[in-house]
């Protein structure tokens, strides 16, 4: 089993859901980030004068699959994360050694 | 006739307290829009607070107020303020300062334009509903304020508004619907969850909502006496009775929902305007209790059946609330209070005389709201484009964001 | 008697100001709150605005003020607003409209079934709540209200209470207390962390009650007079003085404290209630220093030593603040602010009438609120269910979240 | 003169308007400050509510509005209320009850300790800032009050402020500008991003601070009369037209921004507040126009250019604003308002009379609070340690923490 | 060492935390996330008419133990996170290749 | 490619932050955390009285780096995140398989 991390704009995240939802990948797990890569921070402005922020606003969406199915996974969030503007994100692709599901005490693929 | 202290003290009270409606209204505004849009829909009350603030003074109360034209618009003689002095008008308020009696409808024309701004929340750009509001307070505010307290027409024709169901509700909720349909739905309207980012905010507006309308209506009796408080009692058991009935109706469908209440009391409130000083305080009740009723399910009419993206309800709120109260007022409004019988004392002729004064004062705002709307589209356009929107208001046309700090 | 501008200017601001009190005691308490129960614990003061400014047009205000009926309570001459009219009242306030007297005193009646709530709120079911309060407003505070003010046998008696330390805070302090013990400790009580979910926005509800506190205590004066302003220099410095002795309190024990001051204001605002009308100003010093010191050790007393769980601490604020305040009225009272001395102009019987009054109204309301809390406990229950109480009332009980969008 | 009731009633609504406006900015800075230091904030204008309130009923009234001593300060004869009654005062306001004066012009002195507050948040220890704020408003506060309205040297010399121009916001901004150059920058100032952490939050505070500017003001003309309409109008023009102008401002630089509009809503006040009763209404357009326009420059200037770290801006807004306000009252006023005439009706010599009452308090208030100052910090220190500002001033000052429950 | 990762019922956490401090496992870090999986969320209401929210209020809590620790972990969690009720959560193990204390630069099992 | 979870005290995040950029490392997501560890909790007041949270507000610093940045980063972080109090916080390091970069598509080592 993988877990799938993917840092997208908050803006996508509903495409995204929909895109794994239509491929029935339902279980998923998101939380707010900030971060920075190549997108270099925003302007905003005080009472007078600007400044930059470099830590920008991104959600990480967590997914652990089977390891077939990471890429139908990365295809539906790349597919619709995208906007070609830098900022658009990343995925990291990490091991996942078992599961447990609390309801049950399943394991594993079962548990998924 | 010489400035009354006791009078003079409720106007000066009642003009801040009706200024502080706007903020509250930000902030009720603000707390049911998604975050990304929150200063956006804060700041369209703050800028309106400026703009027709300064509007008012320079040509805004003279064509509300000054010597009729042709029952239409006032003239100018009161412009920039001119002959508006700390003395009592003649023709208007005359134991109080002329300029407190200026100051207190200035807040009415203040509010009513920040009233519109919900319908269009989200989706607006900043730049055109300026401009919008520049206009629309020239064009069709001023206007129909002439018309029923100015000199003008509808008053003179018998149509009873006691402190803007006409005038501020029916005439912005039309309004904020033909902006409606020119401007469309937001991106994801009925497909994406929209929650409101911050109950506890709207909940603290309608609070504030609720106090300075004791200003707005228990005010425009424009002397602190008898009547003022007949106003005041009427407002404050219209709020509780609308509150309630909306609460129970929300518990009849679902559960008891705060968001709910605080809707039903400012719905209640918009309702009981144009009748506070018209009838018996105990009249606020099934006032109160027929506003929910009626606003309640125009939202759902509206959202659900017609798929109108109104965002913030104000064509349901304010639009239908305005002309069940303006209705009532036909209905329940009694000679001892105001001089005038409804239909409930036998006059069957002054609900006909309302059903005037509110169509003609609801085709006037929609056609003339259509035209600048429809200007303005073709012209610089009206709405934000679609990353913008995505993005939020916030950042792309304000470039500011409501929780600073390293994470939200 | 002439109805004068002046007073009725007054009175009506001070009826919006109390009014006002609500909505900032639903953030005083929503702040103090889990973020959970926020929008519950707001609910329950939106909720009562809307029921008891209902009951008390209908019935409140004549069971309290209608013509006595053996120095118990009220008759029924002023059911559903009869005879309540724009006229000054023979009895009451006679300088003033009737009406605006009567909204003034609903003001009170609304405000005083919001305080009770502080000590429920986490766990009280909704349902109950709505009809305790429906019960208690009739059965509990009309008397009460009617024997102190409305002609009944306590302030005949000669009990002082300038604006309610014993109709309000005394009587909802006890009757919370009575409901703490029926009802029962929420889950986890000094076993996990409950902290208070926003403190800027209990520092915003204690901004607009002690703004609002100027309309309780000086308003209560019911004219626009020096009496008046007596009130309102106590009520600010009885505010000053509590706050800044709880503040150092606190600092003592740890560090000053911002919702330490902030309860001590309002512990200060409390205690001059009653005295208010009746004392020097300056006295206001040594009664907001001695209600700091007796809330903080009383809610150490109650929380820490008998282990109940009254959440926000109304038995120790209100209850004990108002017994307090009634005491100090009859101790630093002044012939010559109010017509009557107190202990310290050598009058030694008014600290006696006043015990007699504190506790003809705490056993009263202490009873009568058990037996009703009883009643619902048994029938269809005062509490919600465990996983309700888990989950939050804001879900379970109401089905809205206070902070929408994706995340918290 | 035997007392007003409409009078009495404006003044004690101007008071706790007054008062509320302290709890407005509490909000105002504490949005603007970041998360860590958000209670701190607010809590420094909760604590002066407390501690100036009872100094302002025992020594600080006294000091200044006493019995004149040598054109410079009050004597001792209303030393804890002494004499200061329910009946008219024989020189100041008489139609109004003694203690409603007191009352009113000690929330002036509230506001004012307060207003420094921003210029030194986030860094400025507790226990200083309390011994601090006693000195201040004894030794700075009540001479500079009694020398304009109680009585000395600079109200005699014809300098002309209305509700405060000089006594509160020069007073106030000057000698934030002192403590800044005495405490130093905060950790990170200029290298680190500095966000407000609530704007919504500052909003609310500036909508708050804005109808209590009304009591400010326009309560200022101690009688509800024409003088009050006027003051009022032109208040509410002055902050429409400021905060029109600092969202143009900002919209020119970048885009409109709610903080600048607010932050220009604010500013307008403070320009109007010393010419309120001496210029036209209309002239508070030219007034707000020109005050952003200077306290935007002053910002960029102080921050950007001298690198001083007012860090809520206070001398920028309150400094500037007043020191504009000061002389734009010099230029704009008309006879037939306030009775003096300014340079725009001919009366070359009414801005250097002014100017004398700018550098006059401008000179005091920096020299006496420098040595304050100083002394403080040579004793117990005036600045946290390094590590208690990085970790916030909530949890190193007061042991506490804005947003409680398990996680931000 | 391995990664505990728990995806739990914001109500659970006290229990949990106390079991785990029971058998010493003190260190943790929570935070907030929002889930969806079997359970298909929640209806909550506007002014008038309800909506679904798929994406409910979860924490994650993470603890990084030894390997050995892995199953008296996991013990703990299930026992006090369950309900019964869809919604209980997930846990996902993951491989950690190395620990570093910040405060003193210890490394692996020293740093834990 | 690792993946380098610093758990740090807030206020170290600038300091944090400006070493590792001057390292040339720039893209990083941070997460709101709360943790426990040594450090035993805070004092904090209600109105009355005092309690202990034992829970405290931390940062999560996340990086994707490639094996042989390690080192490098370790160092940055732990030179400027450390005070020497408890509190200071832990650093997992954990195996990554493999890297998209949304905007691109690009893979592993293209897309860090
Ligand atoms: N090396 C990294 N480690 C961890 N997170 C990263 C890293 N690089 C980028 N990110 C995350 O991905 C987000 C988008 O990265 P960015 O480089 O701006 O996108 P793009 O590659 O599309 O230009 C960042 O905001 C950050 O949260
Ligand atoms: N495949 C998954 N990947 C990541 N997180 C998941 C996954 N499935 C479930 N979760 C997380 O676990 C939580 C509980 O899952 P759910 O299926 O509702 O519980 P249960 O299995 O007890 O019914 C979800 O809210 C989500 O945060
Ligand atoms: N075993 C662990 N698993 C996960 N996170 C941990 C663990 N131990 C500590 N932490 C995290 O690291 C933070 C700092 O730990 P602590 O032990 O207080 O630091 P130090 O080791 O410097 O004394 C904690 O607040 C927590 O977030």
């Amino acid at each position: 089993m993988k877990k799938v991390e993917a840092i997208i704009r908050e803006e996508k995240l509903n495409d995204v859901k929909k895109a794994l939802e239509e491929k029935s990948y339902w279980g998923m797990t998101v939380s707010q980030v900030s971060g920075r890569g190549k997108q270099k921070g925003i302007t905003l402005q005080w009472r007078a004068g600007e400044y930059r922020v470099d830590l920008l606003p991104k959600l990480k969406i967590e997914l652990v699959v089977l390891e077939e199915d990471v890429p139908a996974v990365l295809d539906a969030i790349v597919a619709n994360a995208r906007t070609g503007e830098t900022g658009d994100g990343k995925i990291f692709i990490l091991p996942v050694e078992s599961v447990v599901r609390v309801r049950t005490g399943d394991r594993n693929e079962n548990a998924i | 006739m010489p400035i009354s202290a006791g009078d003079t003290a409720w106007i000066l009270v009642s003009s801040a307290l009706v200024l502080l409606m706007t903020p509250g209204l930000a902030l009720f505004y603000g707390g049911m829009a998604r975050r990304k849009n929150l200063l956006s829909t804060i700041m369209m009350s703050f800028a309106i607070m400026g703009l027709v603030g300064v509007i008012w003074a320079l040509w805004g109360y003279t064509l509300s107020f000054g010597a009729d034209k042709g029952s239409f618009i006032g003239g100018l003689n009161f412009f920039g303020l001119m002959n508006v002095g700390t003395e009592g008008s003649d023709t208007y308020a005359s134991t109080i300062p002329h300029l407190a009696f200026m100051a207190f409808q200035g807040m009415f024309a203040v509010i009513t334009v920040a009233l519109i701004t919900g319908a269009v929340v989200e989706r607006i750009k900043f730049s055109s509903l300026m401009i919008f509001s520049t206009l629309w307070v020239t064009l069709v505010y001023a206007p129909v304020c002439h018309w029923v307290w100015g000199g003008g027409w509808l008053g003179g024709y018998g149509a009873l508004d006691f402190a803007g169901g006409t005038v501020v509700h029916i005439n912005a909720g039309v309004s904020a619907l033909a902006l409606v349909l020119l401007l469309g739905k937001r991106r994801g309207f009925r497909s994406e969850v929209m929650e409101p980012n911050n109950i506890p905010m709207v909940a603290l507006g309608a609070g504030l909502l609720w106090f300075g309308w004791f200003g707005f209506n228990a005010g425009s009796s424009l002397m602190a006496n008898g009547l003022a408080a007949n106003a005041f009692v009427a407002t404050n058991l219209a709020a509780a009775a609308a509150g309630l009935t909306w609460m129970i109706i929300s518990w009849i469908h679902h559960r008891p929902s705060l968001l709910g209440t605080v809707t039903g009391a400012v719905a209640g409130l918009v309702a009981i305007t144009p009748a506070a000083g018209f009838v018996a305080p105990i009249a606020a009740i099934p006032i109160g209790f027929g506003v929910s009723v009626i606003c309640y399910y125009t939202i759902i009419l509206i959202k659900e059946k017609l798929h109108f993206d109104d965002s913030l309800d104000v064509f349901a709120v304010h639009g239908m609330g305005g002309i069940w109260g303006a209705l009532a007022t036909g209905i329940f409004a009694s000679s001892s209070v105001g001089g005038v019988s409804g239909l409930v004392e036998g006059n069957w002729s002054q609900p006909g005389t309302q059903i005037v004064g509110i169509l003609a004062v609801a085709a006037f705002a929609f056609a003339v709201t259509w035209i600048l709307g429809k200007i303005l589209s073709v012209t610089i356009g009206l709405r934000v484009g679609s990353t913008e929107e995505m993005v939020g208001l916030d950042l792309s046309q304000h470039g500011e964001r409501a929780y600073g700090g390293l994470l939200r």
